[in-house]
């Protein structure tokens, strides 16, 4: 830890933020959702320049999302995970596309994957399933085998599929903020 | 739609009778696309308007079937997220499980990771400068580089008994110890390589009209490149010295000395470049991995492996692919299976943010070149 | 035997001879090819193993103006190939170059208009840039042909051969080095071998004209590059190369000719395709004005 | 960049390949030497082949193989008299397969490799239509055999194995410390160590087959590796009521067909039995075996069960949880039998017996102890107030060799002894003593008397003799190793032939001669003695440790007639009926001494008076 960025972030959020150091070289920071940009922006500022991915995990007991923003400094060369958790409900959360833009595809592939809505992110559209109806399916309770099962049995015998009947809930923004 | 700044819409310009715009699909059934993605290009004539990134048709989700699957199952899918150069993807998943055990592994086992993982560098290198070749209708040097490629597979048989998966790397070590000779027939293979170099230069570095066409194209700054998630050698071909394996060594590169060169210009004749100048110190680092190869254990005994339990946690993993950062994002619940495996493939920031970028306003002549310049590879974009 | 049957019999001996002298260059170019790439290489006998099995499948078509368009390029070339003087041996007793020329773009244009009609934009990308190319390399060659027909007085390619006949010294490679470069360079983008192969182009355009021929169509497609790199290979040897006196040397030296070609090829890139047109403008056709701007002054 | 500059001529240079030797084989006609040998390298991946003898069918590779195209199908023949192995082997989908070899290096035979074969092609007829040949894909599955045997590639022997080949270590008291005590000296398994050895079980079942009690190991054990133990015990009560007393001292055979065993140490099942049995504590544990009562209501039928051994124990448990009244009736003061009596403290200390009839008490078994059936209570007035009887009276008493001066007061019988140890009474303990016999038994009584040796004189001086050559002695190994450890000299193979005596009457020693065989052809016990090849071992006090009887003074003769008896022991049906009706005899004095047996015994009879019952 060559900068003592955990100090300086302890010392400059507060207890806006929970950081710890999980490997060498590898810091993990905590922090609720509306805090999350201020941090990604301070850490940019901090020559964090490198974002390397985005990913989201499906704590399906805890009824949450948990969202991780992978940063890496080319200068100090600690890799910081930021975690922040959402509701598993009404999943939104900013988009950092204006901090990072090549956010947007990952955030595009959450969305799809995980039906998380980012409001700003212009392009939420489909990117990888083709005619998708059921859950997002990276989600915990989507089961691939019954879902492979249940459309292709059904399919054979000439039946409709399973979800003809499921109501597919698209969240808007305005929703999504209303839930909170 | 999310489009950077300066584009007009599709719709705007079809209401203009000037111009006639056409969908191309550069598919899987394309030649000059590598494997199962694609890109619906708007064209005018020959020109790209806009593009629309079409992935999803590798059918696998890599994701979802690893959380279906026991800690050491997973590494037979592993390897199949970036074929050309699989062992990293190995080598960073087993590094990221062996973190939540809190696991060190043995010294040798470090060392013959890192040859596998060079060797593996070289075979994807061959690829990719082969395929930049390819790309350019210049299939003398891909079939020689494939020549040479086959001799790499040649060494990984004997090794792993496997030429393309090799599913050599597995949480603890790695599966069988070196046989015997094997490292004489490597160096002989470095020296072959080596003493290749020349002529690929004469052929395809000094070659009038490779450079004409590579010069200038997807030109990339220095800080537009950090900040839009380039890693690997197409970073370096910016000039900036970046390296996970300097960076944050793994395996034994904290033990040996890389000195890679910079190539600089951005573009992708400098990205072509840099692959060479890379491929070069990958022969040294082997010579230096062979030489002090130390004696031990190739693997660490973490029992039945079929029946590994992994605590609770997560770490992320990263390897310095061929093509860039290659990172696994692992979190486990305890279980017998991991909760999430999360990839970090090194196509994404260019084959899915810097395409809108880049080819917009170019021909259809450099679209292959422009992927293979920035080494696309697209299951890890699709996984 | 009357003398319509005489030249229907030698007709028809000339278009499959053609076609056969053309599938061997190609056969072996493939075998010199991949011995450049340090490959074993098909058998020299593929490419008429290929043709065959193309006419055994069966095809797709969208229209007919792709069947006529197809046929249409491959009459286009085998009627040139009438005009070929093959050793001492040729159908029509005089044959002028600037015939040769004019039916030689017909071959494209009847390609042009059955790929086109088959509505793939990958084909007609490569078709377009087939006939933007022939702008590039016609040109230079029109040129060299000039200063040939303002040194005799004649468009006949039996004349140039009688001139060339006294040995090697009197070929025209001697007489018009310059044009003989041109032309060659303009050869490269004629028989579309690199840096001037844009209308195949795999890796950009999917082999443009190819993609949508299936089957027989992929067959006369073969047969019309065979017959494409007969005249064509046979037009540079009476032009520049003394001719021949006898078949075989007929052959060597069509496929010499045929064999410089390849080694370009298996050496170079792809240009873009406004860099190829440039620079065979710029090349080829300052050779080939060179040598008609020489030849008219000083010849 | 500083890459040389661009010239139109250099790539040429390129050409002078055209006269170097191509670097591509014409493949059919010539094949790829670089690994030393034609074709591929002798570690390559490619199609399986299985060696059926030495498969044991337990169905590992199907478990771990990633992509599922590993099915087992059964063989046809009779699972159940398989031994080591069951009746099933494993299909490869080459539709499936990727290659990985996972399989070989999780096989624990070692019988399932992989060949250097890549090509795989099939029969078809040539213009069988689309939806024929879709249909046809089952034909990629194939039955790894001897089929391209010849060409091995990728094998697993030894280390390389993804198996855990090596037991999880467990702390044993030194030789020299546990030779002084009672105390058991096998400390049993901490958590960690546990769950470490719980994860080396591969789940293949063939030990439940072959346990007598057929017990669900691999689910027990999995209870263990998923710490979940009271799943894990409540598996154990489903067939076995003392699993507690089989975590210490049972024989066994599970773990020697454990799939492991073939290339390393067998999982330790007993010890893992015994870990969740004390992990769990004796009130957990007497809680979950008698909630298996709760899904019965009462009978109101009486059953007597003569002796509080492991068979009368284990019946008497079943009987009550299917709801029937159980009177338990046993001479000695406490139950447990020759398990309490016979078997010395250092393997198996009176808590653990205790904490197992402690759980069968609770459910409201009457133990009447100091009850001598045919002197405080008649046979007859037992079979006329109870509804069944279970005879179950095991084997109390030894046998002698009958040699010359086997009645001398300084010789000994190992049962009698045993059970004098265990009752706390002293006996007579020489310098150095002989020790006749092979079995647990004899190891159970040298083993005692080196303790009381060491004790009393510093010192263990103890030889041990038997019939049985090295390696058939019937005893177990580790039994054998530990006693080794433990200082007593065992010379196998040796018969007894006299005690001899020195002029002041007392015993010099035990002559012997070689034994050559102790089996004939038939498998019948008829040893053959070299006579000539004579031995003599020196030593004051004598011991026969060669055999068990049994006291069956409180039946009549025409009852044992009936009963099937023959030769000191009982031939019973399936249902361990007798001849006599209600009269069902269960445990050792059916199949010879060994408690899992008797359990099992126990539980068969406890079903047959059940059904029994329930017929009428």
């Amino acid at each position: 830890m060559s900068d003592n960025i955990l100090a300086r972030a302890g010392k400059m959020h507060g207890d806006k933020i929970e950081c710890r150091e999980k490997y060498k070289a590898q810091l993990e920071i905590k922090t609720h959702r509306d805090y999350v940009l201020n941090l990604l922006t301070w850490l940019k500022s901090e020559r964090y320049v490198h974002l390397s991915f985005m990913s989201c995990i499906d704590w399906i007991e805890e009824n949450e999302f948990e969202l991780v923003w992978h940063v890496f400094s080319y200068e100090s060369k600690n890799h910081i995970l930021v975690k922040t958790r959402l509701n598993r409900e009404k999943p939104w959360m900013h988009t950092a596309i204006n901090i990072w833009p090549h956010v947007q595809p990952y955030e595009q592939e959450i969305h799809e994957m995980f039906g998380v809505y980012f409001p700003g992110n212009p392009d939420l559209s489909g990117l990888f399933l083709h005619n998708w109806l059921d859950l997002p399916p990276l989600r915990k309770d989507f089961i691939a085998k019954d879902y492979s099962l249940a459309l292709y049995t059904t399919d054979a015998l000439g039946l409709t599929p399973p979800f003809d009947d499921i109501d597919i809930v698209e969240i808007t923004a305005e929703e999504s903020r209303d839930g909170e | 739609m999310y489009l950077p700044d300066g584009y007009t819409t599709l719709d705007k310009i079809s209401e203009n009778d000037d111009y006639a715009v056409y969908d191309l699909f550069f598919g899987p059934n394309h030649p000059g696309m590598h494997g199962n993605f694609g890109y619906v290009l708007d064209m005018v004539g020959t020109e790209i308007l806009r593009v629309r990134p079409n992935a999803g048709q590798l059918h696998r989700g890599f994701e979802k079937a690893m959380e279906n699957k026991l800690w050491a199952q997973n590494l037979s899918l592993i390897p199949r997220v970036c074929v050309p150069d699989p062992d990293p993807n190995e080598v960073a998943y087993c590094q990221a499980v062996e973190a939540i055990l809190g696991v060190e592994i043995p010294r040798r086992a470090r060392y013959i990771r890192s040859i596998v993982l060079e060797m593996s560098r070289l075979g994807s290198f061959l690829m990719g400068m082969g395929g930049v070749g390819g790309a350019l209708g210049h299939y003398s040097t891909m079939y020689l580089m494939m020549i040479d490629r086959d001799l790499i597979l040649d060494l990984f048989e004997a090794l792993t008994g496997g030429r393309v998966y090799h599913i050599y790397n597995i949480p603890g070590g790695v599966r069988r110890d070196i046989p015997d000779g094997w490292t004489d027939k490597l160096l002989e293979l470095c020296d072959r390589l080596e003493s290749k170099l020349p002529e690929w230069d004469r052929l395809l570095y000094e070659n009038p009209v490779v450079q004409d066409r590579l010069g200038g194209l997807g030109y990339i700054s220095a800080e537009e490149a950090m900040s839009s998630g380039i890693t690997g050698p197409s970073l370096r071909a910016c000039g900036v010295k970046a390296d996970v394996r300097i960076d944050t060594p793994y395996a034994a590169y904290d033990e040996i000395e890389i000195n890679s060169k910079l190539s600089e210009g951005g573009d992708a004749l400098a990205r072509a470049v840099q692959v060479r100048l890379d491929f070069e110190e990958a022969v040294n680092i082997i010579r230096r991995l062979v030489k002090q190869l130390p004696d031990g254990d190739y693997k660490l005994d973490l029992g039945n492996i079929s029946k590994l339990r992994v605590p609770k946690g997560d770490a992320y993993s990263k390897v310095e692919a061929s093509k860039g950062e290659f990172g696994y994002y692992v979190v486990s619940d305890g279980g017998l299976k991991p909760y999430r495996v999360s990839v970090r493939g090194p196509s994404m920031p260019a084959g899915m943010y810097l395409c809108h970028k880049h080819l917009r306003g170019m021909k259809i002549d450099d679209v292959a070149v422009w992927m293979a310049s920035f080494a696309i590879c697209p299951p890890d974009i699709d996984r | 035997m009357n003398a319509y049957a005489l030249l229907g019999i030698k007709l028809i001996g000339v278009s499959f001879g053609s076609m056969a002298v053309g599938l061997l260059f190609m056969g072996l170019g493939r075998k010199v090819t991949a011995r450049i790439q340090r490959r074993m290489g098909p058998p020299f006998y593929q490419s008429f193993i290929d043709v065959i099995k193309c006419f055994t499948k069966t095809s797709i078509t969208h229209n007919f103006v792709m069947d006529l368009g197809i046929i249409m390029a491959l009459g286009g070339l085998i009627a040139t190939a009438f005009f070929i003087p093959f050793a001492n041996f040729s159908i029509l007793g005089s044959s002028s170059v600037v015939i040769v020329l004019y039916l030689m773009s017909i071959g494209y244009l009847g390609m042009a208009m059955g790929v086109s009609a088959s509505g793939n934009p990958n084909a007609t990308i490569g078709i377009s840039r087939a006939l933007a190319l022939m702008m590039g390399y016609e040109i230079p060659f029109v040129m060299v042909i000039m200063a040939m027909l303002i040194t005799y007085n004649s468009s006949d390619l039996l004349t140039y051969a009688v001139a060339q006949s006294n040995g090697i010294g009197s070929w025209h490679i001697w007489k018009y080095p310059l044009g003989f470069i041109a032309v060659e360079i303009a050869f490269q983008a004629m028989v579309g071998e690199a840096p001037y192969d844009h209308m195949i182009a795999p890796a950009e355009i999917a082999s443009g004209p190819m993609v949508e021929l299936s089957g027989k169509y992929l067959g006369i497609g073969f047969l019309l590059h065979a017959v494409q790199l007969y005249v064509e290979t046979g037009l540079i040897v009476n032009l520049f190369l003394g001719g021949a006196s006898s078949w075989y040397v007929m052959l060597v030296k069509m496929f010499a000719v045929y064999f410089t070609t390849l080694s370009i090829n298996a050496v170079m890139a792809r240009y873009r395709i406004e860099q190829g047109i440039r620079h065979l403008w710029i090349w080829a056709g300052s050779f080939g004005l060179l040598q008609l701007i020489y030849t008219r002054i000083w010849g | 960049m500083s890459l040389g500059e661009r010239s139109f001529f250099v790539p040429f240079s390129t050409l002078a390949n055209l006269f170097k030797k191509p670097e591509t084989i014409a493949y059919p006609k010539e094949d790829l030497d670089v690994h030393g040998v034609k074709g591929p390298s002798l570690k390559y991946r490619g199609m399986h082949a299985n060696d059926h003898d030495v498969c044991i069918g337990c169905g590992n590779c199907s478990t771990v193989c990633p992509t599922a195209a590993i099915n087992m199908i059964s063989t046809g023949v009779n699972d159940a008299e398989l031994t080591g192995a069951n009746a099933q082997r494993p299909t490869v989908d080459y539709g499936r397969c990727c290659f990985c070899a996972f399989c070989v290096d999780a096989c624990p035979s070692g019988s399932l490799t992989m060949t250097r074969e890549y090509i795989f092609t099939r029969a078809s007829e040539k213009e069988s239509p689309l939806e024929e040949l879709i249909w046809k894909c089952d034909e990629f599955t194939l039955e790894p055999g001897s089929r391209w045997s010849e060409n091995p590639g990728w094998q697993c022997h030894g280390e390389e194995t993804w198996l855990d080949l090596e037991r999880s270590h467990m702390e044993h008291m030194t030789p020299e410390k546990r030779v002084g005590s009672f105390i058991e000296f096998v400390l049993g398994f901490t958590k960690e160590e546990a769950l470490r050895e719980a994860a080396r079980c591969i789940e293949c079942g063939i030990c439940t087959k072959t346990c007598p009690a057929n017990m669900g190991i691999p689910e027990y054990i999995r209870g263990i590796y998923d710490n979940d133990l009271e799943e894990s015990v409540r598996v154990m009560y489903e067939t076995n009521p003392l699993p507690g007393i089989c975590g210490r001292i049972c024989t066994h055979k599970c773990e020697s067909v454990c799939a492991i065993s073939h290339k390393g140490e067998p999982v330790a099942i007993r010890w893992l039995k015994r870990y969740a049995i004390d992990a769990l504590g004796p009130d957990k544990v007497a809680e979950i075996a008698s909630s298996a009562k709760e899904m019965f209501s009462p009978s109101g039928k009486k059953v007597a069960i003569i002796g509080a051994g492991p068979a009368g124990l284990s019946a008497a448990y079943y009987l009550s949880t299917m709801g029937h009244g159980v009177t338990v009736f046993e001479r000695m003061p406490k139950a447990g039998g020759t398990m309490r009596y016979g078997i010395p403290a250092y393997r198996l200390p009176d808590e653990s017996i205790d904490n197992d009839v402690r759980a069968m008490a609770e459910m409201g078994v009457d133990f009447r102890m100091k009850t001598r059936v045919g002197t405080d209570v008649s046979f007859e007035s037992l079979r006329k107030d109870y509804d069944a009887v279970l005879v179950a009276v095991g084997f109390p008493m030894g046998r002698s060799t009958r040699i010359e001066n086997h009645d001398h007061p300084d010789t000994g019988l190992a049962i009698l002894l045993l059970n004098q140890i265990r009752l706390g009474e002293e006996i007579p303990v020489h310098e150095n003593i002989v020790i006749i016999g092979g079995g647990n038994v004899a190891m159970d009584i040298a083993r005692s008397m080196a303790r009381l040796q060491k004790v009393k004189y510093g010192k263990v001086s103890i030889i041990l003799t038997c019939l049985e050559g090295e390696g058939e002695m019937p005893a177990d190994n580790e039994e054998i190793e530990e006693s080794i450890e433990e200082g007593i000299i065992i010379n196998p193979g040796w018969a007894p032939k006299a005690i001899e005596l020195d002029d002041d009457g007392k015993i010099k020693g035990l002559k012997c001669a070689r034994c050559l065989r102790v089996f004939d052809e038939n498998r019948r016990f008829n040893p053959k003695i070299d006579e000539d090849d004579l031995t003599f071992y020196p030593g004051t006090q004598v011991v026969e440790a060669i055999g068990q009887a049994s006291d069956y003074t409180f039946l009549s003769e025409d009852d044992l007639a009936a009963m099937g008896h023959e030769r000191g022991r009982f031939k019973v049906s399936d249902g361990m009926d007798s001849g006599l009706k209600g009269v069902f005899i269960a445990g050792d004095i059916v199949h010879g001494p060994d408690v899992i047996h008797a359990v099992a015994d126990g539980h068969k009879a406890a079903r047959s008076i059940d059904t029994l019952f329930n017929q009428g």
